[in-house]
């Protein structure tokens, strides 16, 4: 009997919560041993078309099953559609398919992943608790565009709605350390009295943490992000970094495609929102 | 004052009379061209030695293989008793041969000074750029050529076509040699700058240099040469001691033929139409203080504009075809004022216009012969703005056959013609636009004597037409065969205005240097 | 040696685009090797599904170089190509999804409101940096901010969706096999070539590339042609979006980040040179292909991402300079 | 006629000099006029404070400008520097995280790495280039692909940290206010311009932009100072990379990306012309500040991110149709 193929379509390798999380995938690959990974990545964020493509190749490939992180959540409803209708189990992780989308184009699906918006909302409650009440905040947003970044900056405000937090400002730094670095220490300038930031992504935090630093802030402004990269961790050792938050990358896949696997079994469909882990990383000063 | 680089131009050896170069069936293709087939002479040490031939005879290959531009096919080159096989510009000038070519090879944007010493730059003990040992030995150079007056920083840029010659010259002059080879150098040249270049040939010669002279023009030939040698078709005819030949012989041998002295031949029969072009009280930005210029070119005549290099001819023109603007005064065609605001106003009005540079605004040098010759006569040959290609064909093949262009296809490109033959190109992209006013910058600069005698003879018959032309030269025989009238400039003004009857190159040139 | 004239013109223009055909193919080469390699170290390379699939993916791409053969042809170039697909996109989103609208006025109201905006931001491009002679590089560079911000502020840096199902199926439709789309990019290469070859205004852009100077000397409205040549640019760039939301069915303000290197890439690796003046659409279509070949391809050998990256550096450099003996070879004998 | 020779060159020479300044300084109106409305228009943007933040945030693209400035100036374009500095900030990383190493080795070690991968990678793009006689456009496009490729290979995507202290306390340090990084990025232009003004091999730059054919017949080795010019944009780009990583601490395989195009822009707006030939280091100075003013300026405005995109075009656009005027001026009187 031949082994089942899955096709994994991920975001941008570059990027390395998506690295992490196929390296997670080849482990998972190797120790089940009864199925074949074939992966691929995009060039970059915004390279939705390359993402249907790959989506158009694994149709054209045979694959069994399609375990995809949407690079937008309504692009891909019409090719993964197509997948379905090929014959192929398709599951759905990372990022949620617009919903109203899905039941526009009559297409049932069930997400596997987890929730950015309460993440985000974990790490902005952190910060809100640290500052208390009024505290005066800063947005370091991900790409325009982008759903999880959308869906952070939703997460960070429904924080500061909640414990009245004040929002100087909110700035994209395209998911860029050297950028955030820049946007950062000018926003500084035009508010002096920040008090903490929100940090879409660690790569964003680190440009950050490195702009307090050179204005000699770092002692009184907090800073929160997202992904708990293995770069942040010097941070949150020594209190930099006040939190961050785990989204498990590296097994998110690895579970999407087990999912996916007991499907093509005979398994029973899935359906609705499988929320996966995610826990607020905290400064263990 | 001769500069001190001269002097030291020869490390003269022994002066035997013996040859030190000589060329023996050099033979050179360019893919199917064949440029060379068997080219033989030889140099006497310390000789002026003329090449001459027609257009595309093969002069100006000769050059670049002699000076390591190209690497030739077949033959021998013998230097000083070696095989000479240069493989770069640089293992030339190792060897002793300096060259002008005959296309510019300046660099624009940067000053007099370094473009003179840009073979070899000098260095300061630090190894950086010694800009002042540079600029003297630029201003030294630049004396020996008579523009000891121009700031040696001047970038390029800012010079006119003959001061960039005479940069080129300089450059050349500037380096030690034993050879100096000079591709048709005074093409760019008025007669005074001629001249001058001809002192400094003969103090060169003295010095023990040889010369090899290119030019179209005989009497400058018979003039500082000692010997000639004859191109046709890639092969030397003959080579003849100066003394021993005269003008016409040499043109008979060049052409095949002897020539009908079509430049003598002139009409008698002058009926002159109406007023085609007036220019009133014509000022313009290269001299806001000088007086107006008045002059007016009646239909079916051909005036003349005679003036030293600098004295604004050119900028009339421009200014007229509205390639410039006019700081006042009127222009009127027909009779009628006319405000051009751009040269496509004046193509519309019927005028036309063959610049005095042709590589960089008359041709589009990597297009074929037939988009030239259609270039401005565009709507001829389209319909509705769809090519007819058939038509366009058509067309470049009439002209070419007028003009007597010598090409291999019509869909080569220009780059590939001879100088000469590229300006008929140029002739053929206007005439094809049946103009009303003719205006022609250095008509016939680079064109050999055949070419140049039918161009004359097209220019007449136009005028006989009934067209009204403005010639623009600097080459006083040629006005005075070509023109009717001719309008001396000296320093933007008008200085004079002759007649026919009183056409005098002694009178011309008193006119032109009234004003300096 | 005064060559007589040949007159048989009808056999000497058939002759020279024949050469011209070659020339182009020249590049072919490089492509049919591309073609061999995938089609013996991959398995599904020359299968129906996955020739669909390639003719999908160079579409955009190809539009997108279409009309920047018009602009690099005239020593120009475009930066602006991916951010204003992306604005005309976002402009026929914001048009397509109007309320109220049946389906069929919608489309098309979308349709010229893409190709509009496309139009505006290439005139835009053309009037400024051919009024005041500034280099093309940095005012489309200004243009490229301009569209974008604009394209995210326009939808306030939402993914519009939810189009009529007929403009949907428009974008996956195909016919025998090929798309619909790539049908469309490929009339486009037709009418560009015919364009360019064919017409006095073709004419004008390779004299321009050649020698501005000259044209202008003529008596031909060298401004005017340089602007036409922008504007359509920005046209295809239009219609590029149009094409984007049809497929993708989505109209996104960040489409096409960085679309333009890809383009220009297709321009010069099919032949046409920077410097202007030569060069063939019919050249930028073998481009566009090598580069969706190998992005095709490299997809199928199953190599990792940063591989896949560097190949493709690596196949660019080497189809130019395999291009480069090919010429040579040619000109040479 | 002949006049006498004018002997008074230092005035002569002063003259000339100042001239030119005056052109370069020339871009350095529209810096004034934007530092003047960001003066007015927000509270902070003369503080101490924020001049640092600008000095800081201008170093690195002000150190890939000079290095392109080379480049640009014999009419070529290097469009890898971007991926050339994150693959010599990757290699660097590696480099300086070995363990065993003393700082100081692991320090020194790194910056030679850092130095050499991107010498390397110039190298390379300058070889090729020249030796094909390719355009460099398309043969620093496929850099631009394998550099980003490898830097990603070698790092596995992963962001490389913990850097020895010292390293780390560089990157922060100041002189005066001064960031010293910004020293470094100032030294390099210093330097440039030296070469480039007061050397022969920068005449031969020069001399290759207006002519390349002239600089040959007149004997000298083009192709290896085309070689030289491309090496040093990459050797810059290499210093760019460890100023990278002594500034965030970090080395990222995804830094870079898109700084060509903001590197290119400073040095056109410097008033260097891409056809070559004209232009200078010290334009590209004020180039680079003028992206840097403008971009800290409108944050401090507080305008939101479209706005600022869209305004940064138009800025750009404006800033070289200024400087067309001012140079009309001061060449047309
Ligand atoms: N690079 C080239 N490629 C192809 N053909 C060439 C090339 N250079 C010269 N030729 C051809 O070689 C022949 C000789 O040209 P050459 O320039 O030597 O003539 P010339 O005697 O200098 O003419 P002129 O007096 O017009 O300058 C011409 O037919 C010309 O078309
Ligand atoms: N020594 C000089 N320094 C700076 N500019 C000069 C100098 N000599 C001439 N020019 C200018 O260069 C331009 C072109 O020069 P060119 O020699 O063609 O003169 P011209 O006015 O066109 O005269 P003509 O056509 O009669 O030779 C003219 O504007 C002229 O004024
Ligand atoms: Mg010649
Ligand atoms: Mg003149």
């Amino acid at each position: 009997e031949e082994k089942p193929v899955v096709g994994l379509i991920m975001k941008s390798l570059a990027n390395e919560f998506f690295r992490d999380m196929l390296e997670g995938t080849k482990e998972h690959e190797k120790s089940r041993g009864d199925y074949v990974l074939k992966a691929v990545g995009m060039q970059n964020e915004t390279d939705f078309q390359s993402q249907i493509n790959a989506v158009e190749n694994f149709i054209t490939q045979e694959v069994d099953i399609i375990v995809v992180a949407p690079a937008d959540s309504r692009a891909m409803i019409r090719p993964l559609k197509k997948a379905i209708e090929a014959g192929i189990v398709v599951i759905n992780f990372d990022v949620s398919l617009d919903a109203d989308a899905k039941k526009k184009q009559n297409l049932e699906l069930a997400f596997v992943g987890p929730d950015n918006r309460s993440g985000a909302k974990l790490a902005g409650v952190a910060l809100a608790n640290k500052l208390g009440a009024g505290g005066k905040v800063v947005i370091i947003e991900g790409n325009p565009g982008a759903d999880n970044a959308i869906e952070r900056k939703k997460g960070f405000m429904d924080a500061i709605e909640e414990h009245d937090l004040e929002l100087l400002a909110s700035s994209t730094a395209h998911w860029e350390t050297e950028e955030a670095n820049s946007v950062f220490s000018n926003m500084l300038t035009a508010n002096p009295d920040i008090q903490g930031v929100m940090a879409a992504n660690d790569s964003m935090a680190i440009g950050v943490i490195k702009a307090l630093e050179a204005a000699g802030r770092a002692k009184d402004i907090q800073v929160v992000a997202f992904d708990n990269i293995p770069a942040v961790g010097p941070m949150l050792a020594d209190g930099r970094l006040l939190a961050t938050v785990d989204q498990f990358g590296r097994d998110m896949a690895a579970n999407a495609i087990e999912k996916g696997l007991a499907v093509h079994r005979g398994g029973p469909e899935l359906s609705g929102w499988i929320k996966t882990d995610i826990k607020l990383v905290e400064a263990s000063k | 004052m001769l500069a001190a680089s001269i002097e030291t131009l020869a490390t003269s050896k022994e002066n035997n009379d013996s040859r030190i170069l000589s060329v023996k069936n050099l033979c050179k293709n360019f893919g199917g061209v064949k440029a060379l087939q068997g080219v033989n002479f030889d140099l006497v040490k310390g000789e002026t030695h003329a090449l001459v031939g027609e257009n595309g005879a093969g002069k100006s290959t000769l050059t670049k293989i002699l000076t390591g531009v190209y690497h030739y096919d077949d033959g021998d080159i013998i230097l000083k008793d070696n095989i000479y096989k240069p493989n770069s510009p640089k293992s030339a000038k190792q060897s002793g041969i300096q060259v002008v070519h005959q296309e510019f090879n300046l660099l624009t944007y940067l000053s007099i000074a370094e473009n003179i010493c840009f073979e070899s730059l000098p260095k300061t003990k630090l190894g950086t750029l010694d800009k002042k040992k540079m600029h003297q030995r630029a201003r030294l150079a630049m004396d020996t050529v008579g523009l000891g007056d121009i700031e040696v920083t001047t970038k390029i840029s800012e010079l006119g076509i003959a001061h960039r010659q005479l940069v080129e010259i300089a450059r050349a002059l500037e380096f030690k040699s034993d050879i100096l080879i000079l591709d048709e150098p005074t093409a760019t040249l008025t007669q005074r700058e001629v001249e001058k270049l001809f002192t400094i040939l003969e103090k060169i010669k003295h010095s023990g240099v040889t010369v090899v002279f290119i030019s179209h023009h005989l009497n400058e030939v018979f003039n500082i040469c000692d010997r000639v040698t004859i191109f046709r078709n890639g092969k030397t005819i003959t080579t003849k001691e100066i003394k021993d030949t005269n003008p016409q012989d040499v043109v008979s041998l060049m052409v095949g033929k002897a020539l009908e002295q079509v430049m003598a031949q002139q009409s008698n029969q002058k009926h002159f139409g109406s007023i085609a072009l007036e220019v009133k009280n014509l000022v313009i930005p290269q001299s806001p203080n000088a007086e107006g210029i008045n002059f007016c070119v009646r239909k079916g005549e051909i005036v003349g504009i005679a003036g030293l290099v600098g004295a604004g001819r050119t900028e009339i023109l421009r200014t007229i075809f509205a390639l410039q603007e006019k700081i006042s005064g009127q222009v009127l065609i027909d009779g009628l004022p006319v405000e051009f605001k751009n040269p496509r106003d004046a193509v519309n009005a019927r005028l036309a216009f063959v610049t005095e540079d042709r590589k960089d605004e008359g041709l589009i040098l990597d297009m074929s012969i037939a988009t030239n010759s259609s270039l401005a006569s565009i709507s001829q040959v389209s319909n509705a703005g769809l090519m007819d290609f058939e038509k366009e064909n058509q067309l470049a093949a009439d002209f070419a056959k007028k003009l007597g262009l010598r090409f291999g296809k019509l869909k080569d490109n220009v780059a590939s013609l001879s100088g000469g033959n590229q300006q008929k190109v140029v002739l053929a992209k206007w005439l094809s636009t049946n103009p009303k006013l003719l205006m022609l910058d250095e008509p016939t600069r680079g064109v050999d004597v055949g070419a140049k005698a039918e161009i004359y003879s097209i220019l007449r018959s136009l005028a006989l037409d009934g067209m009204a032309l403005i010639v623009v030269s600097s080459e006083l025989p040629e006005l005075m065969t070509l023109c009717d009238r001719i309008l001396v400039l000296s320093n933007h003004q008008v200085t004079g205005e002759l007649e026919q009857q009183s056409f005098s190159q002694e009178e011309i040139l008193q006119l032109a240097y009234k004003n300096m | 040696m005064q060559s007589e004239m040949k007159i048989d013109m009808p056999a000497q223009h058939k002759k020279m685009s024949l050469k011209a055909i070659v020339r182009d193919a020249g590049i072919g080469i490089a492509l049919l090797v591309l073609i061999l390699i995938f089609s013996i170290t991959t398995e599904h390379f020359l299968a129906p599904n996955n020739i669909t699939n390639i003719l999908t993916q160079i579409t955009i791409n190809l539009i997108l170089a279409v009309g920047l053969t018009f602009v690099i042809l005239i020593a120009g170039i475009d930066l602006s190509v991916g951010s204003v697909l992306a604005f005309a996109c976002v402009v026929a989103g914001k048009v397509i999804t109007i309320e109220g609208l049946d389906a069929n006025t919608a489309i098309f109201l979308a349709v010229i409101a893409s190709l509009l905006a496309g139009t505006l931001c290439g005139l835009l491009n053309g009037l400024i940096s051919a009024y005041w002679g500034l280099p093309s590089f940095i005012i489309t560079l200004g243009m490229l901010n301009i569209a974008r911000g604009g394209a995210l502020h326009i939808s306030e840096a939402q993914t519009i969706y939810s189009f009529p199902e007929q403009f949907n199926d428009f974008g996956s439709a195909s016919l025998f096999g090929i798309p619909v789309v790539f049908l469309v990019a490929l009339l486009l290469v037709g009418i560009a070539g015919f364009v360019l070859h064919k017409t006095v205004f073709g004419r004008m852009i390779y004299g321009i590339g050649n020698n501005e100077e000259a044209v202008r000397l003529a008596g031909h409205p060298v401004f005017w042609y340089k602007v036409m040549a922008y504007t359509i640019c920005g046209l295809m760039a239009g219609i590029a979006g149009i094409v984007y939301m049809a497929r993708l069915n989505i109209s996104s303000p960040i489409a096409g980040i960085g679309f333009e290197l890809n383009a220009i890439a297709a321009v010069i690796i099919g032949g046409t040179s920077l410097m202007g003046g030569r060069g063939s659409v019919y050249g930028t279509l073998l481009g566009a292909f090598i580069i969706g070949v190998l992005a095709n391809g490299l997809i199928l050998l199953g190599l990792n991402d940063f591989m896949r990256q560097m190949i493709t550096g690596v196949v660019i450099i080497v189809a130019v300079v395999l291009d480069h003996y090919r010429e040579k070879m040619t000109t040479g004998s």
